[in-house]
C-alpha cells in the first residue's frame, strides 16, 4: 500500500536552526551540527527469546546485519539500526515508509513495531570536538573503545531522554523527543560555541 | 554512585529511579487477604547493610533491575534484570540483617 | 622595614607588569603573582579582619588554606566574595576589595568587639539575649531585636544581586587513573600510569604543576626541582592518553569512585574567549584514584600568633622562592620540627636576615644546628615565643625558656626585634578526599598527625599524603602507585635522584605555648585556646561538640589550620590521647566551590521547554502562554483590551454557540501493544478494556496500589493488539513508569510493550454544535456522520493531504472530536481546521476556556485527583468493575477510604454573583474574624457563560448530602466571604445530549 | 546549676570564665529507671525534659549511642514552621510553634528562635490556588498565613529574581510570618541541660544492642555499657528506626531510611531575611546569624544509613538555587552533609504506644523532625506517662496506614522518597 506523496514535515528546530558558522569559529570550526530529517524512525521490540528472529527480519528489510551484544548497531549512511534496550531496537531510514516495509513481518509472535518518525528528532554532531561537546551533556564515556562505531546508547540529560548512535569516528546521531528537540538544540549550540560550530 | 545495568553497563545514579524494597511479594490480583496487601503496599524491610532493591534504569534502557546494595557503604554487590526472576539468588539482605 | 620584592629569583615574569587595584588603590605586580604575593611585594601586610573580634590580620599562608586574607573580587557589578588572596592570580584590571570592615581595613569600628574580651567567649550567645519573660519584648522579640544587629555585624563578604553573566559548564570524564596533586609524587604517578597506556587525568589546584618542587629548592636528577617538574609536565602533555587539569581542585570523593573537581578556566584572565566557561565542573569516574595531595603545615598556638607578619614558615619560603617576595627583612622562626630550618636557609639565601630560630625542642640535631648557622641565625633551643609585639604588623617578639615535656615557661623574658615571625607546628597530611571516601583516619604518634585510613574505595596514596614527607619517598611511592593503578608490574628501574637538605619528619608534640594573652587556634573565627578549654569545662568535649560549640574549624578554611591544634588542646584538657577526642570526618567540598559551577549548564536554563507542534502558531496568533510543568500551553488568545476573564468567557461561549478548537498535544500518549495488551489494560484500569471494539475509545480510570485515584483518560483500541492510551498532561511520566513497573517486575509473563508516543502525535480538539460540519468540510477519505463516527468512535482520513486519526470524544460537553496527526504535520492540520472553521466562526481557545467548560461539565482533573481522593469521593465509583480485580481494587474499601466524613466532589454557585477563588474554603457558619470549621475547599472555579454565574467545583465533607443547601465561601487570605449554594458537580447538560448529538 | 543570663556572663567573664560548669552531667547508667528513652537527639531529649517537667517523671535515662545531638537535630536546615495542609499536621505543628515561641525562656537557653517568616513561592496560578487552599486551611485552624504579592516579595528578598523572564516566574507566595529558624545544636543542648537539671541521666556513648523481655513485654535494653532495666522503653531514633526495631524483632515497618543532604555557603552579609522555598522544584534556603546561606533540596532518593550524599542532588539543589538567585553564582558552597530521614508511607510521623508491650514509638519524621522537636517530646512524654496519646498525636498511629487513615500532605501515596 504505497502512500500518496506526503507534504514536507515541519522541523521542531526551525526558528532556531541557523545555518552558518557560530561561536568561537574564528579559531576554526570544530563541530558541525545538523538535523538529519530522517523519513522513518521505528522502534522494534522482540519478546524475550524472539530477539534473533527480529534481528533476522531487520536484516531482511533493511539489509543491515546487527552485531551481537547489548547496544550493538550498524549504519550504512541511508539506514541505521542499533539496540537501545533489552530486545529493543531503533531502525531508521532517510526515506519515509519503512514501517510499511516491516508490515506483516513483525508478527505478534515476534514482537511489536512502533512508528516514531514524527515523535523523535535526529540531530547529528560531527567533528574533532564532538566527543568533547557530548561530554558536556551526557554522563557516558564517548571514547571510541568504550563507545564503538555503530553502537547505540540510551541516556539522558536531566529531563531530556536521548538515544545516541556513533555513526562515525567523530560523529554521533542523537535522537530526542520532538517536544524537547528545540531546547536541546539550543543547549547544544550554546555548548558548541566554545569550540566553534557550523550548522549545516 | 554507579550502577551497572546489565544492558547499558555502569551508569551514574542520576539515570536511575529507586523503586524500593525488592523483597516485597505482591499478592495474587484477586487475593482478598488485606493483611498481605497492607504488607505489600506499606511495609518495608529497611536493613542497615545489604539490601535487595528494585531500580529502574529510567534514564537509559528503562529496564527494572534487582540490585543488591549495601545501605551503609553504598557498595553495589550485584545487579540483574528484574524480569529474570522473583528474587536475587542469594537473599543476603535477610540473612545478614 | 617591610616586605619587599627580591632583586632576582622567583618563577614570576619580571618583564611583564600587571596593574590592579585593592581597596581602590592602584598596585602593580608581575605575571605569575597571586594577589597575595603582589600585595606583599608592595609592602602590604594588613589583608583582612577576623570574624568576631575584627582583629587586623595578614597572610598566614601562601595557598588554599588561607584563613585571614579573604577578599572580594569584582567583575563590574558581579561580586565574588570570600576568596583567599593567595588563590587569586592577578590580571590587568583586577579589582579586589577587603571585607568585614567599616569604614576601612585600617580603621574598623568592629574592632570595638575586642573590648568585649572574655564576655564574648565561646558560646556566650546561648546564655543571654533571652530577654524578659513578660511585657512587649517577651517570647522571641528581644532576641530578634538583638539578632538584627548581630546579623549585620556578622558575615564576611557581601554577595551581589546582579546576575552573573559568566558561563559555567559541566564535563563528564572517564579515566583509568585520576592523579590528584602534581607534586613529585603525583607527577611520578601520572607518568608511570601513562607509560603503561592508561587513560590518565592529572589535576592540581595550583596554576603550575610541581607542588612543593616549585619552592623546595631541592634538585632532582641534577636539575632544580621546579625545572624537573616542568619537564615532567611537558612530557605528560605530549601523551594522547593524558589530560592535564591545572587550576583544578578535586573537591569531592563520591560513591563509585566518582570525583568532583572544579577547574578555574578563566578566573586568571582579563576576559573569557567566546563560549569559554568561567569555571568547568568535572565529574570524573576513575578506575583508580591516586591521592598525592601533600600536606599542610600547622601553626603553633601562642599569644599574639595572629598578628600580621606571623606566617607559616613554608609559606614564607614559597613567597621567596616562587614569587621573589620576602615577607620581612629581619625574620625569626618558631618551630617544633626540622622543616623550619630549611625555610630559614631558603629565606637567608633570598636576602633576608634570620635573627633567630626558636625551637621548643632541647636536643637539636647537629645537622639542624649546621643549617641554623648556615642561615646565620641565633638558635634558641628549648625556647618558645610567648608574645608578639606591634600594632597592625609585627615589630618584635618575646621569648622565654620552655620545657617541651611539661610545657613550663621559665626564666626571663627576652625581646627580639623582628618584622616577621614564621612558625611551623609540624605537618598534617591532606587526607580530606580519603576521609570523604568513607573511612576514619588514624593518629600517628611519631608524625603527630592523622594519616589516611585504609582505602574504602579504589584509591592509592603517595607522598606526603601518606605521611612520607621526603621528596625521595614521594617519588618512589608515586611511581609505585602509578604502576599499580595502571596494572603494571612494580619497577626496579632507578628512580630520579633527589638532593635535599636533611630533616627529621617527626615534630615534638608541642602545639600550644600557654602564656598570657589571646592565643588563636582558629584564626578566621577567633577561637582561642581559652575557648577550647571553656568548651571542656562546660562538657563540650567530643570533637563535634567542640566544633559546634566554639565554631572551631567551621570557617572558610574548614579547619585546615586549626583542626589538629584544637584537638590537641582538648586532649590535654581531658588528659586523653588525641585520637580519643575523636577525628573529624571530612565532608565535601575540600575547598569551597562556586554555586555557579555546580549549577553548571543549568545556570540560567534550569529546565528545558517542552513545545507542542503548533507552538509557534500560538505565539504568532496572540496566545498568552501558560507554563504547565515543562510544557507551554495557550492560556487565552486574548483580543486587544480583553481581560483574562473576558477572553475565556468569549472563547467558551463561542465554542458552545458554534465551535472552538484547542491544542491537546500535551496529553500523555502511550502505545500499548502486544497479544496481552487488552488483558494488561483490564488489570491497570478499574473498568474493562478487553470488551472494547477495535475502532472505539473508552474513558478509563486508574487507581494506585493503595486504592486512591491515580489518573484518568481515554484509551483507543486501534487494533486487536494495539491501544493508544491517553493520560493527563501532568501524569504522563508517572503513568508510563507505573505501567513499566508492572510489566517488568510484577507481570513479566505478559507480552506487552508500552512506548511513549506523546511526541509522535499532534492533537487538536474541535468541539461545538458546528464541529462536525467543519470537519466534514475538510476531511477526506472518511465520513464523519453519526453512523460512521459515533460517540467514542475512531476513523482514519486525511486533512490537507496528510493522514489523520479522528476520535469523537468530548471534554467540553459539546459534540467534539480529537484530531490526531503526525507531529510534523500538526501545524498544517491545525491551520486547515482553522481555515475550514472560518465560515462557522470557529475560535481558538486556551486552557482557561477548556477549564471553564470542564467545570461546567463537572469533569475532574489533577485539582481533584490530587493523590488524596478516591473514585467514590469523585463520584466515579460507577467505573469500578466488580467483575475483575484491578490495581487498587483490594485496598480501595479500607475503613479510612470509605469514611462518611471524607471530602466529596460537589458544585458551588456563588449566590452573591461575585467571583470565587481556587483554594477558598467552605464553612457552614461565616466568621470572618476567626474563621473555623472548614468543610472543604474550592478546587476550580470560573465564570460560567453557559449558566451566567460564578461557579466552582469543590471537595466538601458530606458531599452529595449537601446538594441544594447553602454554605459560605470563607477565603480569609483574599478576604472573600459570601454565600454559595452546594449543587451537583454536573452543572451543564447533565444527561450529555449535546455531545451525543 | 547556675542560671544563664547577661549578669552571669559578666560575672563569669570577670572570673576569667573559670567557673562555668558542664551543661549536663556525664553519669554512668543506673541498673534501672522508670523510663528509658533511646536516642539522645532533639526528640529524645525533649521527651525526657517534658517527662520531668510536665509529668514529674525524673527517674529517666536518655541513651545515646554517640555524642549527644549527633543525629538530625544537628544536621537539619533549622526551619521551624507549621504551614501544613492537613489539619492533623497543622494542629500538631502549631502546638510545636507555640512551644518554640517560649522555648528559650522555658529552657533558660537561647535557642535563637527567630520568627523571620517562611515564604513558599508560587509560579503558576494553579500553584497559587493550591497555596491559598493550604493558607486558608491554616487560618481556619487559627494559624497565621497570608498571601504575598510579587512586589511584597521583591521588597522582602531583593536578591530574588522575580522578573517575568525567569523560566518559572514568581507569581506570589504563601507566607507564615511566625515561622522562622532556630539554632539547631542549641535546641539539643538546651533540652539536655534542662532535663539534666531536673534529674534525668543523659548517657552518651551508650549504644543499644538489644531489648530485654519478660514474655512479650519489653523490660529494658542491653547496651554497650551493660543491661539497663526500665518500666517503659521509648524509642526516639528517627533515621535508625528500621535498624533499632529489628533489634526488637520487628523486621518490617512502614518506613524507609533516606539521606537528605544540606548545604551551607561561606559567610555573607545579610541577603536572605526569611525562609524561602521554590515552587517548581524542591529547594529551601535561609541565612544563619553567622551569615552562611543554609539550604537544601530533595532526598537522594534511595535507602541509606550512610550520612553521605550523592552528587546529582548537589547539582540539582544548586541549579534551583540559582534559578531564584542568579546573583549568587559566585558565592561558594562551603560544607555539605547528610542526615538520615525516617520516611513514612504518607509523609507524616508516628508517635504512639507500642507496638510491643512496654514500648513507645516516636519515629517517621520525614523532613519535619526539627520543627517538631518541642511538640514531639511534649506529646511523646504525655503518651508515655498516660499510656495513651494526646489529641495532638492521636492521628499519628502505626496502624493508620493499614486502615486507610493516611495523612498524606503531598498526595504521593506509599512512595516514601516523594514525601
Amino acid at each position: 500500500m504505497a502512500e500518496p506523496h506526503l507534504p514536507e514535515r515541519q522541523s521542531p528546530l526551525e526558528p532556531e536552526y541557523n545555518p552558518g558558522s557560530h561561536g568561537n569559529f574564528e579559531h576554526g570550526v570544530d563541530v558541525i551540527l545538523s538535523e538529519t530529517r530522517l523519513g522513518s524512525i521505528l522502534q522494534l521490540a522482540a519478546w524475550p527469546g524472539e530477539e534473533k528472529r527480529l534481528i533476522e527480519v531487520i536484516r531482511k528489510v533493511t539489509g543491515l546485519a546487527l552485531p551481537d551484544g547489548a547496544g550493538g548497531g550498524v549504519n550504512n549512511g541511508a539506514r541505521a539500526v542499533f539496540g537501545f534496550a533489552p530486545g529493543k531496537f531503533t531502525v531508521v531510514d532517510e526515506a519515509e515508509g519503512l514501517a510499511q516495509a516491516f508490515a506483516g513481518l513483525i508478527t505478534p509472535a515476534i514482537g511489536t513495531l512502533t512508528d516514531l518518525s514524527h515523535g523523535r528528532t535526529a540531530i547529528r554532531i560531527a567533528g574533532p570536538k564532538a566527543e568533547w561537546v557530548m561530554a558536556k551533556f551526557f554522563a557516558i564515556d564517548f571514547a571510541l573503545p568504550a563507545f564503538p562505531l555503530g553502537a547505540g546508547r540510551s541516556t539522558n540529560h536531566h529531563d531530556i531522554f536521548a538515544q545516541i548512535q556513533r555513526s562515525g569516528a567523530d560523529q554521533f546521531d542523537i535522537y530526542v523527543f520532538r517536544s524537547f528537540a528545540r531546547s536541546f538544540w539550543k543547549a547544544l549550540c550554546h555548548a558548541s560555541e566554545e569550540v566553534g560550530y557550523e550548522v549545516q | 554512585m554507579l550502577i551497572t545495568c546489565p544492558y547499558c553497563g555502569p551508569r551514574d545514579v542520576i539515570e536511575f529511579t529507586y523503586q524500593g524494597d525488592g523483597n516485597r511479594e505482591r499478592p495474587q490480583p484477586a487475593s482478598q487477604d488485606l493483611d498481605a496487601w497492607n504488607a505489600y503496599v506499606y511495609d518495608r524491610l529497611n536493613p542497615a547493610g545489604d539490601h535487595n532493591e528494585i531500580w529502574q534504569h529510567s534514564g537509559g534502557c528503562r529496564a527494572h533491575l534487582r540490585v543488591v546494595r549495601n545501605t551503609i557503604t553504598h557498595e553495589i554487590l550485584s545487579t540483574a534484570f528484574a524480569r529474570g526472576g522473583h528474587k536475587s539468588a542469594d537473599n543476603k539482605a535477610e540473612s545478614r540483617s | 622595614m617591610s616586605p619587599r620584592r627580591t632583586e632576582t629569583g622567583g618563577r614570576i615574569d619580571r618583564l611583564r607588569t600587571i596593574r590592579f587595584t585593592f581597596d581602590g588603590a592602584a598596585y602593580t605586580g608581575h605575571a605569575g603573582d597571586t594577589l597575595a604575593s603582589a600585595l606583599l611585594a608592595s609592602g602590604v601586610t594588613l589583608f583582612g579582619r577576623s570574624f568576631k573580634y575584627h582583629r587586623p590580620r595578614g597572610l598566614l599562608s601562601a595557598g588554599v588554606e588561607e584563613p585571614n586574607a579573604l577578599v572580594t573580587v569584582l567583575r563590574g557589578e558581579v561580586r565574588e566574595p570570600n576568596i583567599p588572596a593567595t588563590m587569586v592570580e592577578i590580571y590587568d584590571g583586577l579589582v579586589a576589595v577587603s571585607q568585614n570592615r567599616t569604614p576601612s581595613l585600617a580603621w574598623d569600628i568592629g574592632a570595638i568587639n575586642q573590648l568585649g574580651g572574655k564576655i564574648l567567649s565561646a558560646g556566650f550567645y546561648y546564655k543571654t539575649f533571652m530577654g524578659p519573660v513578660i511585657g512587649p519584648l517577651k517570647g522571641t522579640r528581644f532576641w530578634m531585636f538583638c539578632e538584627h544587629f548581630i546579623r549585620r555585624a556578622a558575615g564576611l563578604g557581601k554577595a551581589g544581586a546582579a546576575p552573573d553573566p559568566a558561563r559555567y559548564e559541566r564535563m563528564n570524564a572517564f579515566c583509568d587513573v585520576l592523579v590528584v596533586g602534581s607534586g613529585p609524587a603525583g607527577l611520578m604517578a601520572a607518568k608511570a600510569a601513562a607509560d603503561q597506556g592508561a587513560r590518565v587525568i592529572l589535576a592540581d589546584l595550583e596554576a603550575h604543576f610541581g607542588g612543593s618542587a616549585n619552592w623546595s629548592g631541592e634538585t632532582i636528577d641534577g636539575m632544580p626541582a621546579a625545572d624537573w617538574a616542568q619537564r615532567m609536565a611537558v612530557q605528560l602533555a605530549g601523551n594522547d592518553n593524558v589530560r592535564l587539569l591545572p587550576r583544578t581542585t578535586v573537591w569531592g570523593y563520591y560513591d563509585g569512585n566518582t570525583l568532583a573537581a572544579l577547574e578555574r578556566v578563566t578566573d586568571h584572565k582579563e576576559a573569557a574567549a567566546k563560549g569559554e566557561p568561567r569555571q568547568r565542573y568535572w565529574a570524573i569516574r576513575a578506575g583508580t584514584v591516586i591521592l598525592a595531595t601533600g600536606s599542610f603545615e600547622r601553626p603553633l598556638v601562642f599569644p599574639g600568633n595572629d598578628r600580621p607578619g606571623v606566617m607559616l614558615a613554608h609559606a614564607a619560603e614559597r613567597y621567596a622562592v616562587e614569587y621573589g617576595v620576602l615577607p620581612g627583612q629581619r625574620i625569626a622562626l618558631f618551630t617544633n620540627n626540622d622543616s623550619a630550618y630549611r625555610s630559614a636557609v631558603a629565606l637567608k639565601k633570598a636576602g633576608a636576615a634570620i635573627v633567630a630560630i626558636i625551637d621548643v625542642r632541647g636536643d637539636i640535631s647537629n645537622e639542624m644546628r649546621r643549617l641554623a648557622s648556615d642561615a646565620e641565625a641565633e638558635l634558641l633551643a628549648s625556647h618558645a615565643v610567648i608574645a608578639t609585639e606591634g600594632g597592625k604588623a609585627v615589630t618584635g617578639l618575646k621569648v622565654q625558656r620552655f620545657d617541651a615535656m611539661s610545657g613550663a615557661l621559665t626564666g626571663d623574658e627576652r625581646s627580639i626585634h623582628a618584622d616577621s615571625l614564621l612558625m611551623s607546628g609540624g605537618w598534617s597530611p591532606t587526607i580530606h578526599l580519603a576521609s570523604q571516601a568513607g573511612a576514619k583516619a588514624g593518629w600517628d604518634p611519631a608524625r603527630q598527625a592523622f594519616l589516611p585510613p585504609k582505602p574504602t574505595q579504589r584509591w592509592i596514596g603517595a607522598g606526603a599524603f601518606t605521611g612520607s614527607f621526603s621528596t625521595a619517598e614521594a617519588i618512589a611511592e608515586g611511581r609505585a602507585a602509578g604502576l599499580q593503578a595502571a596494572g603494571g608490574a612494580a619497577s626496579s628501574a632507578p628512580l630520579p635522584v633527589v638532593e635535599t637538605l636533611p630533616g627529621d619528619p617527626d615534630p615534638a608534640p608541642v602545639f600550644e605555648i600557654k602564656a598570657k594573652g589571646k592565643s588563636f587556634v582558629d584564626f578566621q573565627h577567633d577561637v582561642t585556646a581559652e575557648d577550647v578549654r571553656l568548651a571542656h569545662r562546660e562538657g563540650f568535649v567530643s570533637v563535634e561538640h567542640l566544633k559546634r560549640y566554639t565554631t572551631l574549624g567551621m570557617a572558610t578554611d574548614q579547619g585546615k589550620n586549626s583542626n589538629v591544634p584544637g584537638l590537641a588542646i582538648m586532649a590535654e584538657a581531658l588528659g586523653k590521647p588525641i585520637p580519643e577526642v575523636g577525628t573529624t570526618r571530612f565532608r565535601p567540598p575540600y575547598t569551597a566551590v562556586s554555586i555557579g559551577s555546580l549549577a553548571a549548564e543549568r545556570f540560567g536554563d534550569l529546565k528545558p521547554e517542552r513545545l507542542t507542534p503548533m507552538h509557534d502558531w500560538h505565539i504568532a496568533n496572540g496566545a498568552r502562554m501558560y507554563s504547565a510543568g515543562l510544557w507551554y500551553r495557550p492560556m487565552i488568545y486574548g483580543l486587544p483590551g480583553e481581560t483574562v476573564e473576558q477572553a475565556y468567557v468569549r472563547e467558551a461561549r463561542a465554542t458552545r454557540e458554534s465551535a472552538g478548537i484547542v491544542d491537546v498535544s500535551t496529553l500523555g500518549k502511550i502505545a500499548v501493544q502486544g497479544p496481552d495488551a487488552a488483558e494488561f489494560l483490564d488489570r491497570v484500569y478499574t473498568n474493562m478494556f478487553s470488551t472494547l471494539a477495535v475502532g472505539k475509545a473508552r474513558y478509563g480510570l486508574m487507581l494506585r496500589e493503595d486504592g486512591l485515584a491515580f489518573d484518568d483518560g481515554t484509551t483507543w483500541r486501534l487494533g486487536e493488539q494495539e491501544f493508544l492510551m491517553t493520560t493527563t498532561t501532568a501524569n504522563a511520566g508517572k503513568v508510563m513508569q507505573h505501567l513499566e513497573y508492572f510489566l517488568d517486575v510484577i507481570w513479566p509473563e505478559l507480552k506487552v510493550t508500552v512506548t511513549s508516543v506523546t511526541d509522535e502525535w499532534a492533537g487538536a480538539a474541535i468541539g461545538g454544535p458546528n464541529a462536525r460540519a467543519i470537519l466534514a468540510s475538510c476531511v477526506t477519505g472518511t465520513a464523519v456522520d453519526n453512523a460512521t463516527l459515533p460517540f467514542m468512535g475512531i476513523v482514519h482520513g486525511r486533512i490537507a493531504g496528510v493522514p489523520v486519526m479522528i476520535c469523537r470524544l468530548s471534554f467540553s460537553g459539546e459534540m467534539a472530536f480529537e484530531v490526531y496527526s503526525g507531529a510534523g504535520y500538526g501545524t498544517r492540520v491545525w491551520e486547515a481546521l482553522i481555515e475550514a472553521g472560518k465560515p462557522f466562526g470557529l475560535v481558538t481557545y486556551g486552557l482557561e476556556a477548556l477549564g471553564t467548560m470542564r467545570i461546567e461539565k463537572g469533569h475532574v482533573t489533577g485539582a481533584e485527583i490530587d493523590g488524596r481522593t478516591t473514585a467514590r469521593d469523585l463520584h466515579l465509583d460507577w467505573m469500578l468493575s466488580k467483575k475483575k480485580p484491578f490495581i487498587g481494587s483490594a485496598m480501595m474499601d479500607r475503613e479510612g477510604l470509605i469514611a462518611p466524613d471524607r471530602l466529596e466532589l460537589v458544585g458551588l454557585i456563588a449566590l452573591d454573583n461575585r467571583a470565587l477563588n481556587g483554594g477558598g474554603h467552605i464553612v457552614e457558619e461565616l466568621d470572618e474574624a476567626n474563621p473555623h470549621d472548614s468543610l472543604g475547599h474550592i478546587t476550580a472555579c470560573c465564570y460560567s457563560p453557559a449558566l451566567g454565574k460564578y461557579i466552582a467545583l469543590a471537595l466538601v465533607k458530606g458531599g452529595k448530602a449537601r446538594h441544594g443547601t447553602r454554605a459560605f465561601v470563607s477565603d480569609p487570605l483574599r478576604n472573600r466571604f459570601g454565600p454559595v449554594e452546594i449543587v451537583s458537580n454536573h452543572f451543564y447538560d447533565p444527561d450529555g445530549s449535546r455531545m451525543h448529538g | 546549676m547556675a542560671e544563664y543570663s547577661a549578669f552571669s556572663l559578666l560575672k563569669n567573664a570577670l572570673a576569667g570564665n573559670k567557673d562555668w560548669k558542664p551543661a549536663w552531667r556525664k553519669p554512668d547508667p543506673k541498673a534501672s529507671y522508670d523510663v528509658i528513652v533511646i536516642g539522645g537527639g532533639g526528640h529524645g531529649l525533649s521527651t525526657a525534659y517534658y517527662l520531668a517537667k510536665e509529668h514529674g517523671i525524673t527517674n529517666v535515662a536518655v541513651l545515646e549511642k554517640g555524642w549527644l545531638g549527633s543525629g538530625n537535630v544537628g544536621r537539619n536546615t533549622t526551619a521551624v514552621r507549621s504551614n501544613y495542609l492537613l489539619p492533623q499536621n497543622t494542629r500538631f505543628y502549631e502546638h510545636s510553634m507555640k512551644l518554640w515561641e517560649n522555648l528559650s525562656h522555658d529552657l533558660n537557653y537561647n535557642v535563637m528562635f527567630s520568627q523571620r517568616g517562611c515564604l513558599n513561592l508560587a509560579h503558576t496560578p494553579a500553584q497559587l490556588d493550591d497555596y491559598a487552599r493550604r493558607g486558608n486551611a491554616m487560618r481556619h485552624l487559627g494559624v497565621d498565613a497570608e498571601l504575598m504579592s510579587v512586589d511584597q516579595i521583591k521588597r522582602l528578598v531583593p536578591a530574588l529574581d522575580v522578573s517575568g523572564s525567569a523560566r518559572f516566574p514568581v507569581l506570589g507566595g504563601l507566607m507564615q510570618p511566625r515561622a522562622g529558624t532556630a539554632r539547631h545544636d542549641a535546641v539539643a543542648w538546651g533540652y539536655a541541660r534542662g532535663a539534666d537539671r531536673r534529674g534525668v541521666d543523659i548517657i552518651e556513648n551508650c549504644e543499644v544492642t538489644g531489648f530485654l523481655r519478660d514474655g512479650g513485654r519489653i523490660t529494658g535494653v542491653s547496651t554497650t555499657r551493660g543491661e539497663i532495666r526500665a518500666k517503659k522503653v521509648a524509642l526516639a531514633v528517627a533515621g535508625s528506626t528500621g535498624h533499632v526495631m529489628q533489634l526488637a524483632g520487628i523486621s518490617h515497618m512502614p518506613i524507609e531510611s533516606h539521606v537528605l543532604q544540606a548545604f551551607v555557603s561561606e559567610s555573607l552579609k545579610p541577603i536572605v531575611d526569611t525562609v524561602l522555598t521554590f515552587g517548581m522544584g524542591h529547594f529551601y534556603i535561609s541565612q544563619s546569624d553567622k551569615g552562611g546561606l543554609v539550604y537544601g533540596g530533595d532526598l537522594d532518593g534511595y535507602n541509606s544509613y550512610a550520612q553521605r550524599g550523592s552528587l546529582p542532588i548537589v547539582d540539582e539543589v544548586m541549579s534551583e538555587m540559582l534559578a531564584l538567585f542568579p546573583g549568587l553564582a559566585r558565592v561558594r558552597m562551603l560544607r555539605s552533609w547528610g542526615g538520615l530521614c525516617d520516611m513514612t508511607m504518607d509523609g507524616s510521623p508516628i508517635v504512639t504506644t507500642g507496638p510491643l508491650p512496654g514500648m513507645y514509638l516516636n519515629c517517621g519524621w520525614c523532613y519535619g523532625g526539627f520543627k517538631a522537636t518541642p511538640a514531639s517530646g511534649w506529646c511523646f512524654a504525655y503518651t508515655i506517662a498516660k499510656d495513651e496519646p494526646h489529641e495532638f498525636n492521636a492521628p499519628f498511629t502505626l496502624d493508620r496506614f493499614y486502615r486507610g487513615l493516611i495523612i498524606d500532605d503531598k498526595g504521593q501515596g506509599a512512595n516514601p522518597r516523594l514525601h
